[in-house]
């Protein structure tokens, strides 16, 4: 009674572990071939979906803010924190 | 006067045990370690306070109606739900606590009856246990927002590291061991059941293990969950030191190579893969991976932004509450002030130290066979307990060589370490649990 | 043209009774009042609609599948349900329906397995209610939000406010008097129960007065909450000629000192310091004061954000949508339009003014008793009604000095009647509900 | 050795069956037009992935306890099964499954329990539908959450609209016709409460076609629920020709007047105008209509606007997932894989056909009779599916006149057509559900 | 048999369509009355509940905003498109 | 009978007006007692929890603003303003 408790420990382990072992590889396999199925035959497709992402790049409209202004970079952001602090009372 | 005694023998002070009052202070410990200490505080808050609530003499939080009845019933009652259960008279209130917890769904549905008629109600607790945990439903709709939450983009980027998910496993299987040594020895006693269910603390996942236990051994959930987001909380004390021992400097000084991206439509189709995966070969793991993959397909497809907000937002964060105060009602005096939580919580500790060094070696073995360099202390993240394991790897990584950034690269294994720990638990029930 | 027929006796028109008009103008009149003169929306809105709801003709969704069948079964099913309800041949609709409300757990099952053979379900309100309020768990819910948005701060500086919190439950139990003595004398037939529930109007806080309904009178808790809320509401127009009656223009006059600031540690620790003497005093008050120290302490703690903010933020207002429309659904004709609604609108509002008088002479007691000035208008506010009666305080504070700010000085007797309310509630279902 | 044997036949490979094997290759299809193709992906994700989730192999997340008893019971316990079921011994298990498919509910509880106590459970999609579908919840929660998204301005600004949203339920009602008409020649073989619940799919709304399903034929809602937001996904293709073919160029140039502004208090009165309508003339369409009114009066009262935001945020997204999963559970093979859904298929895309149709005539009838010019394409708006109908009617007017803005015109008859659908409905569950 | 469920069927049609015109011609009038009451007895009312409704009127600042300041408007938006990229990576 | 549920009723008053007093009265020792325990034995500890909860203060840069620069600032909300009332229509 006592070994039996203690084998169905050990089956439980060797079972489980190989479940475990063969489900993940099995899991490596499945993913390398899905990878290199999309890089192989659907290459194009890549790039369009990730840009639909990326909703609207907000870079632009910053990048043509004149270097140099950081005098006015400062006051503007005061002016937001200030306003910020106002409005955030309610 | 009668009132007066009425009031007295109802309060608390009249009717405290010493188990009653340990479990608050145990209650109120949790409580000073999630809030003071940090340990997981998102469940052990909830947890903490669940158990002072359970164990508030009198008040039957966390018992079922038929349980208040034998606990204040008059002795009319306990005589007609000994009828219904088989309980010869005179017997005493334990035997038909016994009874009613082995009965068939028919007895148990008559004592309902009889204990509603005479005016006793289910707890508090005993009713969000009911709908939440012994339903199996708070554990699924967490997992499903911890997977709206996850980003499988560093495991796409190098699924080699699944195979430290797996490695990491081992601790599960070695406490089951341990558990039913220590039942053969004669020290505890653990059926093969309550053995698998304390194993799973070594996946290092909560949900995982709060559901698997809510399956194999109810009675066991309250302990087990305590010393799973313990223990979880502990990783970074209980991590560094096995990771240094089981490597040298050199080795914690690899430099890793930069993951490739990876494109939307993998992390897509990742998820479906996953769950065909689970269909095809593991089906009684399908529930816990079923929900895991549904959550990471509402994030990653990226067309229902409103499903995978509440799904990682206000969804779980209600049913967190309700989990934590669920488990809570199982940290009740009679049930928790046993040995066998001592042996829980010894061997949970373990689990989690095999766990870890199971990862790193296996990680150690794979920089021996492979070509491109694996740091090994990216292995223990594979118990996950994400992301705190994974941050681990890159705190020890980076006390070795300071340019070292190994986080991404441990979330690989961390990630894989979920998936690794719900199939485990998908081979438990269907081992043990049918 | 049996269908036309069939199609009008469906329509509301053909099984239209006076009751039901009266209710659904009832209904229209809290919506009234709660849209155009802000009384109480939150829940005035949700009850106002579910009291339409509650009394379309013809539609039942107030009632279970056994009422309904009842209602719309054909003789053959009168007669079998009469048997399994114990209801002799040939009797009324009416004597089924007191025999189903009377009967016990079993005769209730085989009825409502008869009824749903035949086709009758619950209606969609009666399906709330027993889900939200009749399992306790709406109101606990709606506590645990309540406390989760509770400032204990002005209390913890001021300790000695909570004696005004526990002088205005005076009103509570003054009620609970004038209802045993209305039916001593025959104008109202009230048991001691009932006068119970209607007692805790006088707490001003409506999760209390529906979880104490629910448990004690739940036939009443549609007037119960109805007035309840609307005093709530007209607690502006109650309050403030009392306080002007039982105070002079000096005490009105009188400045408080600034209130001490209360430290993180304090406010953490508050919600388990009120937890454990409930837990050790008074159990039966453990449900609702368990709930929201619970919640207070999510606020509190500082590491459970996303929790508290569940709690006070989507859970809270979901669990007020579905609790609303289930009061409504308790403002059915058959029992709303009853000489006893009138005796609770008429001890409802005496309630208020005696808890208001009560807590106002208190602190005119303190004053004259301590040594730092204690403005008797902030007794006023030991009613609760938060925040609404702390700021009539401070308003007519204002009328006599216009540099006198009451309002942080009366948050604490406000928040202390939160509590003493509870405690009077679970002092009542101690003793009376058992 | 036992146990490898144990573990290949838990597994999916060892158990499928090829209609499991198509019907996973559904799920996959609908994700792919859901994520892909943009197909009403709220719904469609979460419907596709239940499909899947429901014909894993050997999981039974979609049978009750009982039926997965049958499924994997002992003769022992079919033996028992059988009695409680009236069913004789040495039949199989399907006369088993129909015997309790048809069973009272006593039976249905007494076989309960004995799959309870040999260790069988529900599955988890199965506990999801018997919550969210068979309790009739979440179509309506649903519902209110639309009416609290619904803006009634341009209907109030043009109430005539209203008989475009009537024109266009005569889809709903020709394709009940056309299926009794299947049904009579012995092509298919549909009841005429399953004739209704197929026609209900041409009122465009998906939340009315899943409450009316689960009420007249639960059997079909999968098939009607997938061809419901499949279609509706599909309006911008389906409408556009018939729109053309039925209006001249001249009439899709007609410009139409300014709406009128539309003031607060009449979008807040409507809500209730129409709620008093349903309950004096259709009670049986109260609870759909009821709670739409109730989320249209949050919205428009202004002051509750948490409750207001609940209805159409998190409780809606919350409720939405879970309505998806269980809609899934209802594509289990056995009942999908059937020559009836080819045929709900067939007839709905007729009814979208037919509805818009009828609302493009009724509207060119409303220009020819009247005096102000109403642009027919706003007709093919009626069928409902906001605001995708009311899109195409706009774009197509562009297309014909580039200065002509209909869809504030459209919208009329859209939401209109919402109405109308319900009140079909309420008609059909009063004459063929009772 | 078969002849029944057609009848059946067209029965629903009939009643169906019905009730479903019936219903809408009702409501139709009772929006008309209920429109028409509003105007006619509480016309001065309309007015309040929708200005309460406006919430604050962020259309007067912008109106006193000098034309031709383009590129102040631009450098502003500039600054607050950047300030947001920022703070939108939290 | 009457008198009894009239006595039911004085019992009622009696015993839970005392409980309330009762323990309301030792929740005020307790608080006392909590508070003296916290400033006596813990009193270094509690400054750093209250400035962990400050988040951040949001003053500092408006206080940097300089003074008489009213005009930018009115600019500058405009400018806010009308940003925001472009975007509030989504
Ligand atoms: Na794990
Ligand atoms: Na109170
Ligand atoms: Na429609």
């Amino acid at each position: 009674m006592q070994g039996s408790i203690v084998n169905q420990g050990v089956e439980l382990m060797l079972f489980g572990m190989g479940t475990v072992l063969v489900f993940l590889t099995v899991l490596v396999l499945a993913i390398t071939l899905m990878s290199w199925v999309l890089k192989r035959y659907f290459p194009v497709l890549e790039t369009a979906p990730e840009a639909n992402h990326s909703k609207g790049a907000a870079a632009a409209p910053a990048t043509t803010f004149a270097a140099g202004d950081a005098t006015l970079v400062a006051v503007i952001s005061a002016a937001l924190h200030q306003h910020r602090s106002k409005h955030s009372d309610r | 006067m009668d009132n007066l005694l009425s009031l007295w023998n109802d309060s608390g002070l009249a009717q405290m045990d010493v188990g009653q009052g340990i479990m608050i202070c145990i209650g109120l410990l949790l409580l000073f370690l999630a809030i003071r200490k940090g340990f997981e505080p998102l469940l052990l808050v909830p947890i903490g306070f669940g158990g002072i609530l359970a164990n508030i003499p009198g008040a039957g939080l966390a018992y079922s109606a038929v349980e208040n009845a034998i606990h204040g019933g008059d002795p009319a009652l306990l005589l007609e739900l000994g009828k219904v259960l088989g309980v010869a008279v005179g017997e005493q209130s334990k035997a038909l606590l016994s009874a009613y917890g082995l009965g068939g769904a028919e007895a148990k549905m008559l004592a309902t009856q009889l204990a509603n008629d005479a005016g006793f109600s289910n707890g508090m607790l005993y009713s969000f246990y009911s709908v939440s945990i012994a339903s199996g439903v708070a554990p699924l709709v967490i997992f499903m927002g911890v997977g709206a939450m996850t980003d499988f983009g560093p495991l796409l980027a190098n699924p080699k590291t699944l195979f430290l998910g797996a490695a990491a496993q081992f601790g599960i299987f070695a406490t089951v061991l341990g558990a039913v040594y220590l039942t053969s020895i004669g020290v505890m006693d653990f059926s093969i059941a309550d053995a698998a269910a304390i194993g799973i603390i070594g996946g290092a996942d909560g949900p995982t293990a709060i559901y698997v236990s809510s399956i194999l051994a109810p009675d066991l959930l309250g302990a087990i969950a305590v010393a799973a987001y313990s223990y979880m909380a502990l990783v970074p004390m209980i991590q560094p030191p096995i990771m240094r021992l089981l490597t040298t400097e050199a080795e914690r000084k690899i430099e890793m190579v930069q993951l490739r991206p990876v494109g939307t439509r993998e992390k897509i189709i990742f998820p479906l893969v996953l769950l065909l995966l689970v269909a095809f070969l593991l089906p009684s793991a399908a529930p816990l991976l079923g929900m895991f993959c549904f959550g990471n397909l509402l994030k990653e497809c990226g067309v229902v932004d409103r499903l995978s907000d509440a799904a990682q937002g206000s969804l779980i964060n209600i049913v967190t509450i309700f989990l934590g105060l669920s488990v809570g009602s199982k940290l009740v005096a009679a049930k928790f002030l046993d040995i066998n939580t001592l042996g829980i919580l010894g061997l949970g500790i373990i689990a989690f130290a095999i766990g870890t060094a199971s990862g790193i070696l296996i990680a150690k073995l794979m920089n021996k066979l492979g070509t491109t360099p694996v740091n090994p202390l990216i292995g223990s993240a594979g118990v996950s307990a994400v992301p705190m394991a994974a941050r681990v790897s890159n705190k020890v990584g980076l006390e070795a060589n300071p340019h070292n950034f190994l986080l991404m690269h441990a979330m690989g294994p961390n990630v894989a370490g979920v998936i690794g720990s719900a199939v485990a638990a998908g081979v438990m029930i269907s081992l043990v649990g049918g």
